[in-house]
């Protein structure tokens, strides 16, 4: 099989997200590919457009905050108990970022559209709120199965040029298992290139287990891994490892301030490669 | 009998979830989550509660659009939402202050209440700050509106809105909140005061009923064991949890 | 938990299918509930309906020679190498059942507006065919989103009033693994209410490993689970055993005829019975 | 160097799939899904063949959808068909001749066709019996169009049919076949007289190549094998398969 490049680095993935790319990313507890983002701002990655799937936290406020996102398309960025993501929150509010505001059905059913290879797909509700206001992108027709009336929204199909994410297991023929996080699969299904990196290498072929098959996207879908143990940290990785909080409330303290933020990074992420 | 604050709104909303079959509790809500426990004790089961971040209880694999979906199949009888503002027809901001979209102050967004709003029947509004900032004459976006056309399909929509000070109920022919009760402590002068928008208030407005005894014990026992899995610091510090 | 009724018999589940139901099946090696098909025709049901997802084999073959069936939403029944459907073909050349023809995806597409909760689903192909031409209930309009011009299918959102399967697990908690087959899963999301019978009891509760968990469906979905195994006998049940392709020769033969296929009937679904 | 009516096949197929990244093959296929084998063998893999019901040689967990999506995204470049009836515009009928429906003779269903045929740009008919039952001037029910009008959106169609006697391929601009060479024994006059259908015929038409000798090599060894894990007897019976 001509098996996708497997077992680069963090670095590596990031260097092949050119400037400009729209970036499908999981939510925080889906496997978000933390060292990879790290890495993306080491490489000064420019006019990034993210798609969260459906939202985001550090790892959008972060890029966000270092100069990476021209635009987000989501439905939320934030800490969660640890507050505010206050990268996001700046950007939004002076303006130095476009943001798509979105619900979170409506992100999923744009990559199914995708997914499914149709122009786009029906969602109810959304009708009469200032998000679909906002979206010149997002249209309402009568549903034509209905014998009159009954409004609806159609959305467009988005196809990502880059799904990113970190998965519990990767092997040597390029299957990645992301158990059951079916937003990393139809991520997968609807980008148009998958580079992820993952926790641990599986030994054999994941195809071959039936109870991981379920869990399993396969090589057609994956351009590239990386094996990046502790690849999602400080979030969490399913069955692996718990969010470091500690580690997160320090990061949102740090991220209230431009100074406070710099220091962060020049700690967390560039400070890391410097000791690398 | 004594009981807490958090007991007694925990009581207060385990009686708006009354013959809801499936109820789901999203994040940073271990109120709304006790009183979905509460009823899924005293019911045996019947009624379900789904907890998000649980581990135990929540019976799904909800990656991807999987509870959205079960929403909109009718499979999710309650939901929980918030708002930085509330105005009184229901409508809910999540999104921010003063203009769109550079606000004057940003929120995170508006997550799934674009959708569950409409798709939900019993959504229950909970938002402890009651003060003129959160509740609103008008919000300034909508992330969800409280009410819509009669051609628009709404299974869902507002149920009540629970606060610091009291309980409004939702009227959903009129598209406006009706006081219903008010916390221990709290008056109606200082409910009008602090809120922004008009509201019904029939006569004799008086405290909300106090926890049920046989509840409140099963609160401070059971309950409190069960959402110190999801919220530990919660059911110590508010339901007296030793675990 | 308000847990399924777990554990009844085949027979059971049949009585839990009323006549005239509209019964959603998975393809013949997709988990094919096949002792409660012959559960069904024990009990002489009458008037189903089957909606095959998005094909069937010996199960609808068996349902229509037994005259339990008055309609079939298929893309195609089939005895594959062992030859034509016979029961199926006749009543369809006879008119003795109504036909509604569709193409694979129209049917997962039909189902999945169901499990969205959106009244149709947009698919791309069909149009200039017959199957279209024969189909009423689906629409053509031009994309809404496409500048002019355009046409493409919508289907209406279908939704069984029985999902029908055979699962390789089911725990005491009413939790059921079908492993890989989406299609069950789609099934039980679509439908009203879904009857399984597990060829296993899972010793535990299948959604405390991370491993089952992305292969579960979860009792909210479920209704009844029945133990039976061996229970898609002569089809295969995906890691347990391979298809009885002796008998489904057999079965093929029988079925040619409408005394053969009588024959067939009384050995291997009223004997059996008998014979319990 | 001889050969077998099969080996030749599996070389006339394996042409028409140069250049394919990803190559589908339904059931009952074992001639399609040897040319994918040797594709896939030959290009070291950068062609990716996956024969349905392998274990081996089906690189995706392929339940639901999945393949139907996956055409649609466009991760499928070339797939196989049959037909019961075929006719001159590339139609085709999966479905039952006469009347619809109750058809004098039904035929199991359209299966995937009605999509596939439009979403996959090379699909290959592959029908052996050569016969005016089978290749009709008009079909009488259309499973799959041949083509479509302009506004339709459709990267896909027919691209060749192959059968017992000869090569056709398919003229998209003008919905027509063309003879392209005739299998060894076979001649224009017995396609003639066995095609329902008017057809294009360049003058000159001769046999299809013969089987490469390295090609056929590879089918006697590798290929045999791989395939005999899916169609044991067709790899014994026609490829000489020792296992």
């Amino acid at each position: 099989m001509d098996a996708p490049e497997i077992y680069l680095s963090a670095d590596e993935i990031a260097s092949r997200i050119p400037d400009g790319a729209l970036i499908g990313v999981p939510k925080e507890d889906g496997g978000a590919a933390m060292e990879v983002t790290r890495a993306l701002i080491r490489r000064k990655a420019k006019g990034l457009r993210l798609f969260t799937v459906p939202v985001s936290s550090i790892q959008a406020d972060m890029l966000i905050g270092a100069g990476c996102v021209d635009e987000i398309e989501t439905s939320g960025v934030s800490m969660g108990e640890f507050g505010f993501a206050c990268r996001f929150r700046a950007a939004v509010q002076e303006g130095t970022i476009k943001i798509k505001d979105a619900t979170c059905p409506a992100l999923y059913a744009e990559l199914q559209a995708s997914e499914k290879g149709v122009p786009f797909m029906p969602l109810r509700g959304i009708l009469g709120s200032d998000i679909h206001a906002n979206r010149d992108d997002w249209m309402t027709i009568d549903n034509p199965l209905a014998d009159s009336g009954d409004p609806i929204v159609l959305l467009p199909a988005v196809k990502p040029d880059v799904a990113l994410f970190h998965a519990r297991y990767g092997d040597r023929y390029g299957n990645v298992w992301v158990g059951a996080r079916r937003e990393c699969v139809l991520l997968a299904h609807a980008s148009a290139s998958t580079l992820v990196t993952v926790e641990e290498i599986w030994d054999g072929n994941l195809m071959d287990d039936d109870r991981m098959l379920a869990g399993t996207i396969p090589p057609i879908y994956v351009d590239t891994v990386a094996h990046a143990p502790q690849g999602a940290w400080p979030l969490s990785l399913n069955g692996a490892y718990e969010r470091d909080g500690v580690h997160l409330r320090e990061y949102a303290g740090a991220a209230k301030t431009d100074d406070g933020f710099a220091a962060y990074l020049d700690q967390h992420v560039f400070g890391k490669q410097a000791a690398a | 009998m004594e009981f807490s604050r958090e007991e007694l709104l925990i009581c207060a909303v385990a009686r708006m979830l009354d013959g809801c079959r499936n109820i789901a509790v999203g994040t940073a809500s271990p109120i709304p989550g006790s009183a979905a426990l509460l009823m899924q004790a005293l019911t045996n089961g019947h009624a379900r509660a789904s907890i998000l971040g649980s581990n135990v209880h929540n019976p799904f694999n909800d990656a991807g659009p999987e509870l959205f979906d079960r929403a909109g199949q009718g499979r999710v009888d309650a939901f929980f939402l918030g708002g930085g503002q509330i105005d009184g027809e229901g409508n809910i901001n999540l999104v921010g202050t003063g203009p769109y979209p550079n606000s004057d102050t940003r929120f995170p967004g508006s997550f799934g209440s674009g959708y569950l709003y409409f798709s939900v029947p019993r959504v229950i509004l909970f938002r402890e700050e009651h003060s003129r900032r959160v509740f609103v004459d008008k919000v300034d976006f909508i992330s969800a509106p409280g009410w819509s056309p009669p051609d628009v399909h709404r299974p869902g929509g507002p149920y009540a809105l629970i606060t610091s000070l009291c309980v409004f109920i939702y009227d959903r022919d009129n598209h406006r909140f009706r006081l219903s009760g008010l916390l221990p402590g709290a008056t109606l002068e200082e409910v009008r005061d602090n809120t922004g928008f008009d509201f019904d208030c029939p006569d004799g407005i008086g405290d909300i009923p106090p926890p049920e005894a046989d509840r409140l014990e099963l609160i401070r026992t059971r309950i409190a064991g069960e959402i110190a899995e999801t919220y530990p610091e919660f059911a110590r510090d508010r339901l007296g949890w030793q675990g």
